[in-house]
């Protein structure tokens, strides 16, 4: 028997029940259990749940900016509903979507699995953000029907004082809206110190959850000035107190610091995460030992460090002083050295590997190849001279998109597919899987490369009217979202699809090696049966599956009726 | 079990007497004129000191998992940082850039 | 590790994911610091403003604060402190099982907060009976500076912010002063009362900080 | 690789812009390389390790110091470079000579006016000389706006509570557009002006005449010139429909109602009130947005913008 895991410890070994009568799904029922919740698997759903809804909400509005955008003058929609509707768009993809998407849908429901702990440290507390979430969101809905909001979801004084529309209420949401993500945020921290199985020490964790981890400190570091800002604004609005309000003696520019204090640290929020994603599917999909585990869980947390010193790069001709503008523009480029480590390093994982094309795969390799643009581009216009021709451009919105949507998202998608039979216990349709991630991403690029275009011409964002010279290049970009809503229509159709009708997951279909796996598709209500123990490295894929053993507590064995192994 | 440790009596009144002198001091202070920079430098530093009595002993951070404490001085870290960087534009603003 | 405890050994109070009292002691603690770090962090940015306009206008801090009772300022130090003290010995008495003594403390320490409260109170209803009030509606004309505005919004801000989170914490106490009477924490498990006494020590620690830095400007 | 770059960018008409493009076409190419060489050496390990069986065994790689040291310290070298070139330009772009010439631009929802040495003002259009430094000096009377001139590869946030400055030297005559990049509302895409670039003969020239209005156009055709030259036409359309404040057409002698509950003939006093002091008699059912002209426009100009309203009539 395995050599390898030569070790004297007396454990048995449980074998994964392939298709449970009992999961977490079936454990409770109604509507109540599952909206009050406390089982992480739950809520991870229900959060992924109000994500896609937002997506979905937040992709219909882009395609109606889309659509606007096909004349140069007016076409469908005047020009404060132009400037709502971006305003909306980006609010709703920010805070609504792309902050809570990975870590609050996929990492609540696998960090627990995937340390072997039962739940997060507080459950409660872990539900209570969920609901927090949606008090959020009704404040924003209620700021959509109460007038709307045009500010950009940057909400720059002094305009967004000025304005007649709801900025109040979009602020609380934002304010309400960042304590659901500081929640999840602590849960996440603290689970991570205090819950890990036996064995599974800081070299054997995920880097999923190193990810995770990084992800939650800046959470926790960053969201509370997020909160303070906002809470300024609407004081600013509701009283006048004059700290950003220049005909109050404020100054405008100190809210842009406050504001991006947090919301540079956030696009790490959003695409941290995204790298644990793609460090699991590429090992896991290469068959093979992931290359640098240690170069790539730190780079994490360098990220998220390096991460707060650069938010002044948003800020080069805003008026801050020229000094600060410098230091800021050196110090942005010292997170492309980290993020390049992983991307690096990701490649050198699948030198000699077993590649396989599956789904999840092949969105891996799309956000290898749509991050690194969207990244590149990140370093030209943290170039000072270039910055200031192409800052609130569509170069900018390109960059921007190519790096959420085509990092984040696809990241997203690549991971709701690589787990979707462990959720739900069902396959996916690998051929549609692969036909819509080609569609998506061809579509991807028909839309926003022509925005680099444009915008390194001068086309300015947040335009409801353009000069002549770039309806082409628009026109092009708006077909390009048509076929990318198609796609995910094409998407949400078979995933549908595959829950009523889909084969029946095996434990684990890909042979992964983390701890995830190790429980039967979908998984128990308690994850696993017993407290398991962990006897090899969540990426030990130079042994055959069948040698891999996940061991349970010795003394929890002794009462169960399990098949006794050695070592 | 760990043994969680219990402050003795003595240790949390003489911890909070400490405290009362520190706010006479601060206020004391302030009757002698000490000149611009330095008054609020050693108002900040009397500050300094009653939070972190405050933290070592009534919150326990002097016996604890010394994780914790570092956690608490991220909190510093990062507003050092956030005021540092943003003192940097608001000081600065009208002095350019010096030619190289 | 303790899953080994059979269901009936385990005290009422341990949740099921936890292997025993003191990993969910532990971990309970480890979360109310960062959620302390946040609170930190969000006062922080007060701080910030703070310090960025007192770096502007270094004159306006030094004619405004004189405004300010340094006199109530002080004693309501003092009476956080105090009221700090007896929440420490709240927490000791509870470990050693003295529970009544503990909810003895506790009370002392929601009327040492309402004390505190109450002169917030008062200051503040003189700053509004000149005119002071917080931005646009400032009418007070005893301050010869163009943003004397500025200094009290910063300065609502930060008493409001602060003041908001006694009463939060007043609240919490009578909380686990129910809590106690109840029987409900004891030496075995205390973590809320723990917490509840961390949180009231950091709303402690920014009075500490700002006492000296809106009150004793000179 | 040059050719799409220089389709990808507006003409270079500054003398900072081939600064700027160069360190553009540079980090283009090496990120091009960069890029292409990680997606080809993908592209070859797909294709030579794709999975040939099912129990496919790997070997285990977990590191190798001289690539992990070169992609370490290649990209820090990358990044040096990009920064100190891009500081270079900024330099540049942030020291206007001293021997610029100087013309004060005031930003406001949603027009440009730009002040001359010699008092002269122009409203959404702007006369600078070719070969000469000129620098402007801004501020905004509402909220943010940014000046932003892509042949120039310039751009400066405009703020309401302190000056900021940016400057250029135009190397070509003829005309660039001027935008507003930084969000200011509803007509934020409208807030467009033009830069005329004039040989400094024919500016020395416009200086001396170009100011003064022109007695002989008659007064409804100069206020027809008015009324797009001074930007009128982001918020007032001549067609009837409207935009942000109501359409010119048929305006004059009706009644209008205000949002005190008045209701006033759109006489001549009124247009001419309407424009020198707009907040005074808001019209309702309309925002309170519109800049007040007092000074931006001379005596003749403001007649002439009545005669023209008159005239609109159908
Ligand atoms: C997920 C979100 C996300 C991510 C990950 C990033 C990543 C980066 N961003 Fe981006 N950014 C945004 C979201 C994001 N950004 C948003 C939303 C805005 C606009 C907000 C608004 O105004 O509305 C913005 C705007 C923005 C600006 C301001 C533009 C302006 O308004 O003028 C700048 C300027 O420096 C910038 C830079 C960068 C850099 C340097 C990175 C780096 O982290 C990129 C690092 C990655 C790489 C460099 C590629 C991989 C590395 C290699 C292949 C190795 C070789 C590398 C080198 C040689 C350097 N971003
Ligand atoms: C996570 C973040 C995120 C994501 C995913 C997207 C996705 C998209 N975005 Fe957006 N975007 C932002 C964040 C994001 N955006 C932000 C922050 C801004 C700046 C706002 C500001 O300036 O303040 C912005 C701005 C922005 C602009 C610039 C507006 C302007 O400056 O004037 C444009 C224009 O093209 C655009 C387009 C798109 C498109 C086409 C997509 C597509 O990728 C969308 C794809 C999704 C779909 C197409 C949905 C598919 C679903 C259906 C078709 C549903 C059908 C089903 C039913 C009806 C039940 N976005
Ligand atoms: C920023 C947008 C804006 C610009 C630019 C602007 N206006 Fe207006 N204007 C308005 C708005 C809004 C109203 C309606 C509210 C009011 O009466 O003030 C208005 C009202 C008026 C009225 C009164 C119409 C009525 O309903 O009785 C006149 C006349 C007028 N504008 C003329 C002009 C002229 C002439 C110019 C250019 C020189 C101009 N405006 C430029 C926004 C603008
Ligand atoms: Cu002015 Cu945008
Ligand atoms: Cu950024």
């Amino acid at each position: 028997m395995a050599e390898s895991t030569a070790n004297t410890l007396k454990i048995r070994e449980f074998p994964i029940d392939e298709n449970p009568k009992h999961t977490y799904l079936n454990a409770e029922k109604g509507i109540m259990s599952w909206l009050f919740t406390v089982d992480h698997k739950r809520i991870g759903l229900l959060y992924l749940g109000s994500i896609t809804l937002f997506f979905f909400v937040g992709g219909v509005l882009a395609l109606l900016l889309r659509t606007e955008l096909l004349t140069p003058a007016q076409s469908i929609i005047d020009a404060d509903t132009y400037n709502q509707i971006f305003t909306l768009h980006g609010a709703i993809m920010i805070f609504l979507f792309i902050i809570p998407s990975i870590p609050a849908a996929l990492g609540n429901f696998f960090l627990p699995m995937m340390i072997g702990a039962k739940d997060v440290a507080f459950p409660r507390i872990n539900l209570a953000s969920w609901w927090i979430y949606i008090l959020g969101a009704l404040f924003a809905l209620y700021s959509i029907v109460s007038g709307a909001v045009d500010t950009g979801w940057t909400f720059y004084t002094p305009y967004s004082v000025q304005t007649g529309t709801a900025v109040v209420s979009m602020t609380l949401a934002v304010f309400i809206l960042g304590f659901s993500s500081i929640l999840t945020g602590i849960n996440f921290i603290v689970t991570l110190h205090k819950l890990r199985s036996p064995g599974l020490t800081w070299s054997k964790m995920p880097l999923f959850l190193w990810s995770l981890y990084a992800t939650a400190i800046i959470q926790i570091l960053a969201t509370p000035i997020l909160a303070i800002t906002v809470l300024l604004l609407a004081m600013e609005r509701i009283f006048g107190i004059g700290i950003f309000d220049p005909t109050m003696g404020g100054d405008p520019v100190l809210y842009q610091h406050f504001f991006w204090f947090y919301s540079h640290p956030a696009v790490y929020i959003m695409i941290v995460p995204a790298f644990g994603i793609i460090s699991e599917l590429i090992s896991t999909f290469s068959r093979k030992t992931i290359f640098g585990y240690w170069a790539i869980a730190l780079s994490s947390l360098a990220i998220a460090f390096i991460g707060f010193l650069v938010w002044g790069h948003h800020m080069f001709v805003s008026g801050q002083s020229e000094l600060s503008s410098v230091v800021f523009s050196f110090l942005t480029f010292f997170v492309g050295v980290p993020t390049g480590i992983k991307i690096f390093n990701w490649v050198a994982t699948m030198y000699k590997g077993s590649i396989d094309l599956k789904t999840p795969m092949l969105y891996a390799l799309a956000f290898l190849f749509l991050f690194t643009i969207g990244g590149l581009t990140g370093i030209m216009i943290g170039a000072l001279s270039v910055n200031v021709h192409l800052h609130d451009t569509y170069y900018i919105v390109a960059h921007f998109h190519y790096v959420m949507m085509g990092g984040t998202v696809i990241a997203l998608l690549g991971g709701l597919h690589y787990w979707w039979p462990k959720m739900t216990g069902r396959m996916y349709s690998e051929f549609w899987g692969r036909i819509t991630c080609g569609v998506i991403f061809v579509s991807f690029n028909m839309t926003f490369l022509p925005q680099f275009i444009m915008g390194s011409q001068g086309m300015p964002r947040r335009y409801f009217n353009y000069v002549d010279q770039f309806q082409g290049l628009h026109q092009f970009s708006t077909i390009g979202s048509y076929i990318l809503g198609l796609g995910f229509v094409m998407m949400a159709v078979y995933l549908v699809w595959s829950l009523f009708k889909g084969p029946k997951a095996p434990s684990n279909p890909w042979k992964a090696r983390s701890l995830d796996w190790m429980t039967s598709s979908p998984p128990p209500h308690h994850n696993f049966e017993y407290t398991p123990v962990i006897l090899h490295g969540p990426y030990d894929h130079h042994k055959p599956m069948r040698e891999f053993r996940m061991g349970v507590v010795k003394e929890a064995a002794d009462h169960g009726e399990p098949v006794e192994r050695e070592h | 079990m760990s043994t969680h440790h219990i402050s003795t009596f003595a240790t949390l009144m003489s911890v909070a007497g400490a405290l009362l002198f520190l706010t006479f001091l601060t206020v004391a202070v302030t009757w002698i004129n000490i000149p611009e920079p330095f008054n609020v430098i050693v108002a900040i530093a009397i500050a300094i000191l009653k939070a972190a009595l405050v933290a070592m002993f009534f919150m326990n951070l002097y016996w604890d998992s010394k994780f914790n404490t570092v956690v608490f001085l991220m909190a510093i870290l990062f507003l050092i940082i956030f005021v540092s960087i943003t003192l940097l534009d608001t000081m600065f603003r009208d002095a350019g850039l010096p030619i190289y | 590790m303790g899953n080994q405890i059979a269901e009936k050994e385990k005290p009422s109070h341990l949740q099921h994911h936890f292997v025993d009292a003191d990993q969910q002691f532990e971990s309970s603690k480890l979360g109310m610091w960062i959620f302390l770090v946040t609170e930190v962090l969000m006062f922080g940015g007060l701080f910030v403003a703070y310090i960025i306009y007192r770096s502007w206008h270094p004159d306006l801090f030094y004619l405004a604060a004189k405004e300010l009772d340094t006199a109530l300022g002080a004693t309501n130090t003092v009476v956080l402190i105090a009221s700090s003290l007896t929440i420490a010995l709240a927490i000791r008495a509870v470990q050693l099982d003295k529970i009544k003594a503990a909810v003895n403390y506790m009370a002392a320490t929601v009327a040492l907060a309402g004390t505190f409260m109450v002169i917030k109170y008062f200051e503040y209803t003189d700053k509004f009976a000149k005119g002071i009030y917080p931005g646009a509606g400032y009418t007070y004309d005893g301050i010869a500076h163009d943003m004397a505005a500025n200094f009290f919004s910063i300065y609502y801000m930060m008493t409001g912010l602060h003041g908001i989170h006694v009463v939060i914490g007043m609240g919490l106490i009578i909380w686990m002063i129910i809590k106690a009477k109840k029987g409900a924490v004891h030496s075995g498990y205390y973590t809320p009362v723990e917490n509840t006494g961390l949180f009231w020590h950091l709303v402690d620690i920014i009075w500490i900080f700002l006492f000296p830095l809106l009150y004793l400007i000179d | 690789m040059n050719r799409i770059i220089e389709y990808m960018l507006p003409p270079q008409r500054s003398t900072v812009a081939s600064e700027v493009d160069s360190l553009f076409a540079f980090i283009n190419i090496a990120g091009f390389i960069l890029f292409a060489g990680i997606m080809i050496t993908i592209l070859i390990f797909v294709i030579k390790y794709r999975r040939k069986s099912e129990d496919d065994i790997t070997p285990v790689i977990t590191h190798n110091s001289i690539l992990e040291v070169s992609w370490t310290v290649i990209p820090i070298i990358l990044i040096l470079i990009v920064f100190s070139w891009g500081f270079r330009g900024f330099l540049k772009m942030s020291s206007p000579p001293a021997n610029a010439y100087e013309i004060n631009v005031t930003a406001a929802s949603w027009l440009w006016e730009f002040r001359y040495p010699n008092g002269g003002i122009t409203v959404n259009e702007v006369f600078v000389p070719v070969d000469r430094p000129v620098k402007f000096i801004m501020r905004s009377d509402d909220v943010l706006h940014s000046l932003y001139v892509p042949d120039f590869r310039i751009k400066q946030d405009v703020l309401p509570n302190r000056y900021t400055t940016t400057w250029f030297q135009a190397t070509s005559t003829g005309e660039a557009i001027l935008y507003c990049t930084e969000y200011c509302g509803t007509a934020h895409s409208d807030m467009l002006a033009t830069v005329h670039v004039l040989s400094i003969e024919e500016f020395e020239e416009w200086l001396e005449t170009g100011l003064e209005v022109d007695e002989d156009m008659p007064l409804a055709d100069l206020g027809r010139q008015t009324y797009t030259g001074a930007g009128c036409n982001a918020c007032h359309t001549l067609d009837g429909t409207d935009r942000i404040g109501p359409s010119f057409l048929n305006l004059f002698n009706t009644e209008r109602e205000l949002v005190d509950g008045s209701v006033v003939i759109a006489d001549e006093d009124y247009l001419r009130r309407s424009i020198l002091e707009p907040m005074a008699e808001v019209t309702a059912g309309y925002p309170a947005n519109m800049p007040s002209y007092a000074g931006r426009l001379n005596e003749r100009q403001i007649d002439g913008l009545i005669a023209f309203i008159k005239e609109l009539q159908d």
